[in-house]
This record gives structure tokens, C-alpha cells and sequence, in this order.
């Protein structure tokens, strides 16, 4: 092991403001009402799969720029607040693009564009009037590999061809932070989805809350304006780690929420005339997932903090071991809830599985456990 | 003795084939003909389907049929009444019960269903609520059933209703054959989490069932329910599958598509074919223990070891998928699948149902306590439910 | 009044510095100048060890005696005493008692050990049944405790004992100190499976106890027992280790004797990091929630999942080192260790001695009803050993 | 997967014959009475940690050379037979050199030995005057290594040079099998242990109910009719496959007792006023370990019988597949012996250490389970 891993992990800390505390029990109430079980339902069952109610309104509270600069029409937040309306958004399954616009998008732009281009195309993101899409992966959906668009120069712009897969709310997208492997090494391009020569395709996706999109670049042209200005490979880089403890969040959330029903509905259903929470074989079980959950916790937390103080090297640590736990926890606990809920469990009519579902595809979004492992190691040099 | 039951095995298989040749017969008729041989359920007495001999010579039998062209298709398109009411009504009809019913079950003119399970009744299956009351030559119904499999294509139910509510749960049951066609009885499909509706509910709304349809005494439904329950694990064994088929099938086709290349996915992988493999080893040792009447533990352990291994190995075989893991090619189509979708070759299918393998049938939990308690000689836990009227458990 | 408990603590803490240097006075008489002053237990009454000031502030004392040069040492060489013993004497003792004991117990010149759990009471430890019979001004004990560190070194131990066995299991049991060199105790080593011996069992054959030596009243000997059991947490807790030690040190080591070149090696030893990681962010999470009297469930599952979590890395540490994970380099030896050997720097000792954390200290299944029941709010099990006289529930 | 593996096991059968099943009768009478928990620690705690006079009476029974053909003294028997023999002796731990002598090194003799040489040293090995070991592994263990022995040719014999590692049951074999490395490519040379040049040190092993030894080759000198006439490497092959079976046998003897006697205690220890076994934490505990040990046993009584057959390609499949999963299944039972235990399972004067240690060193030896887990996907094209 380096000694750098060795360092006394300066910033540990995992103390809620009372602003936090206020924003997070908002956040409940707001999403308890609006993001119901009826209404995610009937939310994912159409084309779009997008609320679009809930994602006015959750930019008229100011909600979907909190990382953006209040110059740009944002809350001046940390990422901490905007965790704490992804573990929330998780809890609740709602359809809305906030990892993509919120996180991915945004965060790709705050650090690869100029400016001048932040300031023409963020306030727009902070309401929601626009929302952003990363199209980063290749058709079979590799981090590892070579984005599958390239860019050409042509005259004062550029012309991208290829396709990207698995780009998350691809299909509801207004722009297409894309990147793109042009003579100069990675670009990224941000390019409207009404452009000519692109073309989209949603996926039938394993859980029908979270869409994904193909898209293909026949031909589109870019001007150089819309060329992101700054370090591409970093703003990529800045991107997916922040979205990867993004996901981690909204694991946290979302475990917590399958424990949360499956521990009442252990306490309620009575089997044998006793509550069956009161077998060991369920207690246990949940108090298993319930140790769990603390640890997934503890890891999200931190590297939420880790994001918000910019702490490059810390982030490097605590990312990729906040999505490989978070992701096998989730996993665990909400197949804990199928089983402990029993045949009411495998029905299409309890929430059970949409845990389930969305647990086993943020495990795969962005990287699997196993891959996340291999990052750390690498980080640790073991 | 064997030899004389295989020489009238012999004589009517022979009788059956000149008059109705396997493969030139339409099954239903075939059916009709093998049942009026006595060679239906060879050790049923003549006259309802058998012979009244060892029911060892059935597989025999249905190899023979096969063999020669002919289908026992309807063993698996009619499994509830075949495998499991068919026995019930030997053990507990009255032989006009029989004669009424097992001919036209056995040729799958009569489609048969089970309805057993509730909402509020399903490892503690005898705390049932479902009421009958008597009114005169007839009882009628009330209640809601639930897992339904055939049930939207069934003629018959075998249900089991609470028809004392004063005496503890066991007591207080009684058990009914139902005509699914009667008014007061309705079939809902039950969809699941893989979109498919293999199951149904059925709910029973002031449902006439005369008494003659009554399987066994009032009150004695208990012990009819588990002649049925009983047949159910009979009616399901049978062959074991080829090394490498099943859910490691899956894996392996995943891995087969990802680069090779990953040690670490390797070694899971080869970490599940090793406990499938040995698995599947056990279940050919349990079967070669029934067959010379020593059975030992490991026929026991197969059904809890199955489910959970299937769904670990579905888990990973779309883990294998990666990023194509996230999708579901088939699409939530809320549809009726043609039979069990358990075996399906659709890994995606596959991997969602698989969850319930460790539900239905017993939950893992339940066949824990049984092999802790049966097999293990381990003590039970205190019950609090035991001599205490049924109305007076609580229930949720 | 927060300031002025500061004030006085400096007070006491500049007299102290000045009459007894920390790093120029020898330890026992540093310790008894420490206990004059008010800073052996800052929360405790004065003239007892205290200044009646907020438990908060030791932690300070004890940094500032350390950065002085100073030792507080005296707390785990006389763990149970000064972490245990202690707040149980001064909750439930006389004042006599406790001017008796405080302050030798506190320079270590007597070394107290607990006598609770016995062969036939682990996890259910109110069924003990080691018995204290009156006679006059005596109590006659008999019977046999296990598990009792530092009683070979102990001049007093804290004793449960029944006293009364016709009343419910909690209702019948008195608390004693009982002189560990009076005739009729008898400390015998207990050895483990590292071959050392930690523990002690200690048998009682007709052993005298004064009633002087009585904690509590007569049949109260469970809630005195709480408390002692209460303060095992509060001497426990403390600093969280820096990241990457424990027992992921040890399998870091031994990956690192490998040629690391094995992915699937690497790749569990990552995620035995990860957790150990997550698990040592969970520690500093939950003392921070303590600290601002907000505690959450992350403080209650830090020990169960040390405890397993323990044992599945040093177990993996061993096949890390393969072929020589078969040898164990210290031999057996048979030898008491200088503390606890829970901290050994020996990866092969490590791996037997952390078979006992998930036992030691509440069993990780009993440590699961606690998360269950007083967590997650679970209902607990029925129960056959209530409202039952001790001597009429059943017993191994 | 090629199409070989996926043949259908042609020979998967357990029927086991009147004379097997009363051969294991005999053995859990005869080690029941002479194997007992304080005679295996009299005996572990000398320094050869041999149970001489068990070992005598096995010779006595003809039950060391039961795969030995008739005319060399043996019962003729086949591996079956012997594989009864050393599961009932993991049962008991019995600290006799079964692994060493009756497997390894009599097929290494079986196998590698011409005719005469076979006659000249087995029928010793038959009756147990004559123990084998085999020495194959490096200094450091390494199954994959080339040994730690060169053997050079002087004159009409040979002198080995080097050092052998882990030996099973070293220092109190009297005959050497020693594989060694010369021009010609791998040799195994047979070697008393009285031979001149030749030191033997134990091992402080983990588990003292089997011994190690590391020996050290100074220039012994070694005869042309020492060296083993047929094919070695086939002969160590065949040896080490038969040893990776007889593990795995053992495992399951061993973890069936644990489990046995984890039982009976769940059964017979009250807490709370009830037998442990009643609470569902414990109960379902023992019952996976029911549906483990079935399993293993499975594969390790298929394992034998193919071992018996003599069905190399099947072997191939078999043996690996045993080893790994016995030896998991073998560590599993035997820690739940001490957690279910509680704190006697923690004390040395109780046996569910022993089964704990043994389970540790037998998963260790000859290949650990994810080695085999390599080796078998080797086999299946996976």
C-alpha cells in the first residue's frame, strides 16, 4: 500500500447541518406526497417514464441547480444537499432525471465548459426548463472503451458520427453533453436533441423508473461553440465519479426504504398467530440487512462529503467503494424484500420489485462492484 | 406377484396399442382408452383408471407410450388434477366422487385447479379463512383464494374452506370439490413481477358447492388438504436433468458472451457449476435412495438448495450481461404465459422468476424448520396457536 | 456552569500537575494523587474519585495526562474494575463500600474481575445458578462461573449469585464482591483455542462472603448486574482506529507476501476493505451522533458487524498465505497471555482468537434479537421462562 | 464448454454394497472405540503424533492396503473401499498417515512402479510395516511449481540435491516418494528415510492431528532400481488426484461429525428455558449445513467411484470439483461448530476446535478451492 492511502482521511465527518435536516425533511414530505406508489406507477408506464409535475416543481424550489452557482441561477449548494434530493428522489423510485441532468450533466459542464458557455446553458438546467443527458459509453455500454462517436472537424464545427448506448433519460433529454474521440484525443460536445441526424431509441429497460436510450449521430453537426472549452477527460472524469456516488445515494435511499417496508410489514403479518417479525429467521434477517445498511450508509455519506470538498484524491478512495458496497447492499436488502414478504412479494402489484429491479440496475449503471474494486485497488496499490 | 403385475401391465398395454395405436390416435381419445385399460394411474382400482398394481410400473408405462408415438402431454397440462387431485379423490371420495371425475380429468376434457393458499393464509396454510356455510344440501362459499395456477382454465377446484371457526384452526376445515363455472366464483389473473400472469386469484362471493361435492367429512379437511399436498411431491420428482442444463445454463451463456476474459467472473461462475453439479449429483443419489426405499437427508435438501442456488445463479448470469443486464428484451407484456414460465430461456424471464422458487411450494424459511425438525431431530419452537379456537389466533 | 466545570477541572488538574509530575511519579502513587484530586472518575461525588462534573471531560483529563507524560494504563490493566466495577459501586454500593474500594482499584494495587456468566448461563445469564445461602452474617457460595479475565490476578471479584430459586429468574439473584484469596475460591485457567489462556473458570466450594460485602439489596442482584453490564459499553468505546488496520492489516500483509498476481485474491481482499473501511466510517458516524446525543442504529450494529466481519477476514488471510496457512508458528504453548490476546499481531493467532468475537460480549445471535427487538422494533419471541419459578424452567 | 464435458456422466451411480456399508459399520465400531476424543489428543500432542497402535490393528485388518492387488498383499479391493476408510477416520481425526501411505504414495507406486518394484514395496505398505510419504512440493508449498529436488545421475544411481516442502505425514514415513527434477524431466525416486544425507523437520502445523514436514536432500544418493521405472508425472498426477479425493472424503466425515455433534448439543442446551436447537437462528443454521454437507457428499462419493472406475476424463471433472466444494462446505460446518457452541466451542477442551483446524489445513492442502475451481474450468472450457 502507497503510504498517500495511509493519510488520515482528513475531512471524516458525517455532521448534518440543521439546513441538511430541513432540506431532507422536505424533501420527505414533498416526495411522499407527489412520488406515491399510484403515481410512479403511472409514471413509468408511459413512453417518457418522466414526471414531469414533480420535476417543475421540484425546480421551481430551487432544487435542480443546487450545486449550480447562484450566478448561474443555481443555490450555490454542495453536493451534500443535492445527495441528500438523490437518497430522497431514491426512496421514493421517482422517474425524474436527476442523475443525468443534475449530476452527470451538470457537473460536466461546471468543469469542462467556459464560462460564457456555463452561463448560456446552466441557469436553463437550474429550472429544469432544460435537462442534460451524458452520452459517454459505446453501444454495449463499456465504461473502459473509447466513446463510439467520433468528431471530425468541418470548416468552423464538427461532425459526429457513431452511437452511444445506455445514456440514462436519453430519450427525454433537451441536450446531449456527448463524448466523442476526435484527432485531438476526447471531446465533449454539448448538442441539441433536436439536431439534425440524431436519432434516439429507448431501451425496455429492467426497471421501467429509470429509462436508458441509444443514440445515434448520423451526420450531426456541431458548431464549435458547443464544444465543451475545458479539459474533457477531466470534466468526464469529474462527471461519472460524481454520478457514481450519486448512485450510491440513491441506494442508501432506496435500501432504507425496502428495510422500512419490510420491517413493518414483518411487525403487521402474522403467520402461526405471532407477528412473523418475531421468528428468528426474519428478525435476523433484517437485523443483517439492518448492519448492512449502516455500513452502505456511512460509505455514501462520505463520499458525498468527499464530492463536495472537492477532495480529488479522497474522492478516488471513497467513490468507487461507495458503489460497490451500496450497490451489493442495495441488492441484498431489496431481494430480502421479495422473499420476506413472501408470495405478496413476487406480485407486479407491491412495490417489492421495483427495488428489486432498480437495485440490480444501479448495481450495472456505471460500473459494476466488481469493476468499482479494481478502481480502488488501483488507488490503494494493492 | 411382480411378474404377474407385469404380465397384466404387459397384456393391457398391448390391448391399448392394437386398438388405439399411440401415434395415429388424437390425444384426447388415446387418453380416454389408456384410462378405460386401467393404465391412467396403474395402481388405482380397476374400473377408475388403474390396475391395482405397484405404481412403480407407471414410468414404465409412460416410457412405453412415448416410445411408441403417444403423448402423456396431459400429466403436465392437467398436473393438478392428474398429479394431485386424482389421488385425493382415491383416498377420500366416495366412488361415485371417482367415477364422476377422473376420466374426463385424465383426458384433460375437465381442467382441474387448487385452491388452497390466501392472502392471510400462506405458510400457515391451515389458519385459512375462506368460510363455508352449511344451508341445507348446499354450502356456500365466501372468501378469496390466491396462486391459482389453471385456475381462468379450469372446470374443477379442489378448495378448502373453514367451516368452524370454534375449534382450533386444523380442526375447523373442510374440503370441496367446486365447479370454477358457478356463479359467486371469479378468476382474476395475478400478474407478477415478470409481467406474466401465471397465477390467479379466485374469489368466491355467496358461491353455491352442494354437499355431494364435499371431499371427506366436515371437519376433516386437513388431512384431505395434505393427501394433496402429498401427491404434489410425488406428481413433481421424476428425471434429473443433464449436467450443465438449468440455471447454470444461463450463466454460462452469459459468460460465453461476455470477452473470457475476467478471473474473477470465472471463478463464480465455476463456483456455481460446481454446487449445481453437486446438486444435481444429490438428486440422482436421492432418487437411486427412494428407488431401494432408503431415503436419507439429501432427498430433503434438494428443493431449499434448488431455489436459492437459482436465484443466485440467475442474479449472476445477469451480472455477466453487464450494462445489457439494465434491460428486459421481452418487455412487461402482461400477458397469460403458455404454462410455468419456471423454465424459461429467456435469462431476464429467468432471473425474475426465479424469486419466487424460494416462496412457492414452501417458503425456504418453512422448509428450514422442516429439515431442522424432521431431519435433524432439532426441538420446535412454542406455539402459541395450538389448542386455541381459530377465531381466537390473531391474524393479520 | 459548563465554564465553571472547566475551571475547576484545570484547578484540580494544575495541583495535581504541580505536586506529582506525571512523567517523575511513579504510576500506583501518581494514580492515588489522580484519585485524591477529583480526576480518577471526573463524574463521581468528591472525595470518591470525582468532582460531580460532566463524564465528558475525562476524556480530556486523560489526554492531558498522557500528553504530561503521564500514564492512565491503570484502566486497562484494571479494565474491569475501573471500567465496570466502579460505576456499579458507586450506583449501588454504601459509601463505605465504595471508600473501601475505589481507590486501590483505581492504582491497581487490587485488580478486580467480573463473575457472571457460568457454564450453564452464556447468553441466558439470568438463569445462573451459582447459589448464596445466609448464615447469619455470611453467605454460603457454591458453584462454578467461566469466562473471568484477570481473576488470577484479581483480589476481588463481582459476583451474581441465586438466592433465592422460587421466585422468576430475575426476581432471585443478589450481588456480592467476594475476596478472590478467601479459602473455598478457586481460579483455574481456562484455555482456548489459541492454546493460552485468557480466562479463567472459577469454582466456589463453600466460600464465605460477609453480607457487609452485599451490593444492593437482597434480590436485586439483575439491575446491579445492568449497571455493570452498562458500563462494559462506556469502557469499551473510544478512539476508532486509523484506516486500514485491524484485521484487513493482517490480510493486506499476507496479500502482500503473495506474488499478487491472483485477481480473484485481489478482488475479495477489496471488498473485505471496502467493508472494513465502511465499517470504520460507521464507528466515527455513530460517536459523533453520541457526541451530539443524537445516537442512531449505526451504534448498535458496529459490533456484530466487527465481530463477523472480524473472522471472515483473518480468515481469508490465512488461505491468502496457502501452504503456510497450515502451520501455526507460535505452537501451542499453553501460556496466559500478557492482556487480552484480542490484538495480536500474530495474523495466525488472530485467526483462532477471532472465532470468539461473535461470541464474547453477546453472541451475534443474541446481538441480532437486540437490533431486531429494540431497533427495528420487532416483537420478541413467546416466551417459556417468565412467570415460572427458576427451579421449575427447564436447564442443560 | 466443449462437448466432452457435456457428455453424461456415464457412471454416476451411489448404490453402495452390503460389504461397503458393512465395512463403514465396523470402522465407526472399531475408531468409535479406539479414536476418541482423548486418545486423538494423547496422541497429537507426542512428537510423531501417530497413533501407532490404531495403525497396527488397521494393518492387521488388511484395511491399509485395500486398493493393493491380491498378490501384493492387498484386499483388492477399490478406491471405494478405501475412500469408506478415510471418511470414517475424518470422522474421528484419527492421527494416522491414511493420506500419506494408503493413498498418495501407494498410487504413486501403483501407477509409477514396475512390476518388481511394486512387489518389492508394497506389500510392507499393505500390512503397515512400511509407511509411504510423498515429497513433491517446493520449500514454499506450490503445487504448480517445479519441485524443490534436482536428481543428477552418478554412475548407477543418482544423487538428489534440494528440498521438499509440506510433506504429509514426513517424519514418520520410512520410504520417501520423492519427485525431483532431472535432464530427463520430472523422476520419482523412492528414498528411506534413514538414507544418508536426507534430514526431516516438523512443521508447527495448525492442526496437530496432521503432521508436516519440511526434508532436506544433502547429496543422498539414490539406486537405479530406487527410481520409479513408468511414467512420473502420469504417477504423481494419478497420485495427487486420488489424494485431492481422499481430502475431500475426509471432509465430508469430518463435517458430518461436527455437524452431528453440533446438533445433538442444539438439542440437549437450554438458554432461556429451551432447547437452542428450538430458536430458529440456530435451527435454520444446522439446516443449511444439512443441504452443504448433502451436497459434498455428493461430490465426493462421485468423485470416489470415478477414481475407482479409473475414468480419467471423468476424474478430471470430478476431483477438482470435490476438493473445492468439500473443502468450503468442511470450513462452514466446522466454525458453525464453534459459533453454535458458544463459548466451550472456543475452549481447547473441546473437540469443535479440532474439526476447525482440520478443516482450515485440509482446504489448504493439495490445492485450494479456487486452484481447483481454476483447474476445473481448464477442463471445462470454461
Amino acid at each position: 500500500m502507497t503510504t498517500d492511502t495511509q493519510r488520515p482521511a482528513t475531512a471524516v465527518t458525517f455532521v448534518e447541518t440543521d439546513e441538511q435536516r430541513q432540506l431532507r425533511e422536505m424533501l420527505r414530505d414533498f416526495l411522499g406526497a407527489r412520488a406515491t406508489s399510484e403515481r410512479v406507477r403511472e409514471v413509468m408506464q408511459t413512453d417518457t417514464a418522466l414526471d414531469d409535475a414533480a420535476w417543475k416543481e421540484l425546480g421551481e424550489y430551487g432544487l435542480l441547480g443546487l450545486t449550480i452557482a447562484e450566478e448561474h441561477g443555481g443555490a450555490g449548494s454542495s453536493f451534500v444537499e443535492l445527495a441528500i434530493v438523490i437518497e430522497e428522489a431514491g426512496k421514493r423510485l421517482l422517474p425524474a432525471p436527476l442523475l443525468s441532468s443534475a449530476v452527470l450533466g451538470t457537473t460536466a459542464l461546471q468543469v469542462g465548459a467556459s464560462a460564457e458557455q456555463q452561463a448560456r446553458w446552466l441557469p436553463d438546467v437550474a429550472t429544469g426548463a432544460s435537462r442534460l443527458a451524458l452520452a459517454h459509453l459505446d453501444e454495449r455500454g463499456r465504461m473502459t472503451a473509447d466513446p463510439g462517436v467520433t468528431a471530425t472537424r468541418d470548416g468552423d464545427g464538427w461532425v459526429l458520427e457513431g452511437a452511444a448506448g445506455y445514456v440514462v433519460d436519453g430519450h427525454t433529454a433537451d441536450l446531449l453533453v456527448t463524448a466523442a474521440t476526435s484527432e485531438d484525443g476526447l471531446q465533449l460536445f454539448v448538442v441539441p436533441a433536436e439536431a439534425a441526424g440524431l436519432a434516439r431509441e429507448s431501451l425496455p429497460t429492467l426497471d421501467l423508473t429509470r429509462p436508458l436510450a441509444s443514440i445515434r449521430y448520423d451526420g450531426v453537426r456541431v458548431p464549435e461553440d458547443d464544444r465543451l472549452a475545458g479539459e474533457a477527460v477531466t470534466a468526464l472524469h469529474d462527471a461519472v465519479a460524481a454520478g457514481i456516488v450519486a448512485i450510491a445515494c440513491e441506494q442508501v435511499g432506496g435500501a432504507q426504504q425496502v428495510l422500512h417496508l419490510t420491517t413493518g410489514y414483518a411487525r403487521e403479518r402474522i403467520q402461526f398467530g405471532r407477528a412473523i417479525g418475531s421468528f428468528q429467521s426474519v428478525k435476523h434477517r433484517l437485523a443483517e440487512d439492518l448492519v448492512k445498511l449502516e455500513a452502505a450508509r456511512s460509505a455514501a455519506l462520505h463520499a458525498a462529503r468527499a464530492v463536495a470538498a472537492g477532495d480529488r484524491e479522497e474522492i478516488a478512495i471513497a467513490a468507487p467503494l461507495a458503489k460497490a458496497l451500496c450497490s451489493e447492499v442495495y441488492e441484498a436488502i431489496a431481494a430480502d424484500g421479495i422473499q420476506l414478504h413472501g408470495g405478496i412479494g413476487f406480485t407486479w402489484e407491491h412495490d417489492a420489485h421495483l427495488y428489486f429491479k432498480r437495485a440490480k440496475a444501479t448495481k450495472l449503471l456505471l460500473g459494476d462492484p466488481h469493476l468499482h474494486r479494481r478502481l480502488l485497488g488501483d488507488v490503494l496499490g494493492l | 406377484m411382480s411378474t404377474d403385475e407385469r404380465a397384466r401391465v404387459e397384456h393391457q398395454l398391448e390391448a391399448l396399442f392394437a386398438s388405439h395405436p399411440p401415434a395415429d390416435t388424437p390425444e384426447q381419445e388415446f387418453w380416454g382408452a389408456q384410462f378405460d385399460h386401467g393404465l391412467a394411474w396403474v395402481q388405482f382400482p380397476e374400473g377408475l383408471g388403474g390396475l391395482g398394481v405397484g405404481p412403480r410400473w407407471q414410468s414404465e408405462i409412460n416410457r412405453r407410450i412415448e416410445a411408441a408415438g403417444g403423448s402423456v402431454a396431459n400429466r403436465y397440462r392437467n398436473i393438478l388434477g392428474i398429479g394431485m387431485g386424482a389421488g385425493t379423490l382415491i383416498a377420500h371420495g366416495t366412488e361415485e366422487q371417482q367415477r364422476r371425475w377422473l376420466r374426463p380429468m385424465f383426458t384433460t376434457e375437465e381442467v382441474w385447479c387448487q385452491l388452497f393458499s390466501e392472502p392471510g393464509a400462506g405458510s400457515d396454510l391451515a389458519a385459512l379463512s375462506t368460510t363455508a356455510v352449511r344451508e341445507g344440501d348446499t354450502w356456500v362459499v365466501n372468501g378469496q383464494k390466491v396462486w391459482n395456477t389453471l385456475a381462468h382454465l379450469a372446470k374443477w377446484g379442489l378448495l378448502v374452506t373453514r367451516t368452524d371457526p370454534d375449534v382450533p384452526k386444523h380442526a375447523g376445515l373442510t374440503y370441496f370439490v367446486v365447479d370454477m363455472e358457478a356463479p359467486g366464483v371469479d378468476v382474476r389473473p395475478l400478474y407478477q413481477i415478470t409481467g406474466e400472469a401465471e397465477f390467479n386469484e379466485v374469489y368466491f362471493d355467496d358461491a353455491h358447492v352442494p354437499d355431494e361435492f364435499r371431499i371427506g367429512e366436515v371437519g376433516e379437511g386437513w388431512s384431505v388438504a395434505m393427501t394433496t399436498l402429498m401427491n404434489e411431491r410425488v406428481a413433481i420428482g421424476g428425471n434429473v436433468a443433464p449436467r450443465g442444463s438449468g440455471a447454470i445454463a444461463h450463466a454460462v451463456a452469459a459468460w460465453e458472451r461476455t470477452d473470457r476474459d475476467d478471473p474473477v467472473a470465472r471463478d463464480q461462475l465455476l463456483a456455481y457449476w460446481i454446487e449445481a453439479e453437486a446438486l444435481r449429483l444429490t438428486a440422482i443419489r436421492a432418487g437411486e435412495a427412494a428407488k431401494r426405499g432408503t431415503p436419507g437427508p439429501e432427498g430433503s435438501t434438494a428443493k431449499l438448495h434448488w431455489a436459492d442456488l437459482n436465484k443466485a445463479i440467475t442474479s449472476f448470469a445477469i451480472d455477466l450481461l453487464g450494462p445489457d443486464g439494465m434491460t428486459y428484451p421481452a418487455g412487461y407484456e402482461f400477458v397469460r404465459p403458455e404454462l410455468t414460465s419456471s423454465r424459461t430461456e429467456d435469462v431476464h424471464k429467468a432471473y425474475l422468476r426465479s424469486r419466487a422458487n424460494s416462496i412457492e411450494g414452501g417458503t425456504s424459511e418453512i422448509m428450514k424448520n422442516i429439515l431442522g425438525e424432521r431431519v435433524l431431530g432439532l426441538p420446535g419452537e412454542p406455539r402459541v396457536d395450538k389448542n386455541v379456537a381459530w377465531r381466537d389466533v390473531p391474524r393479520s
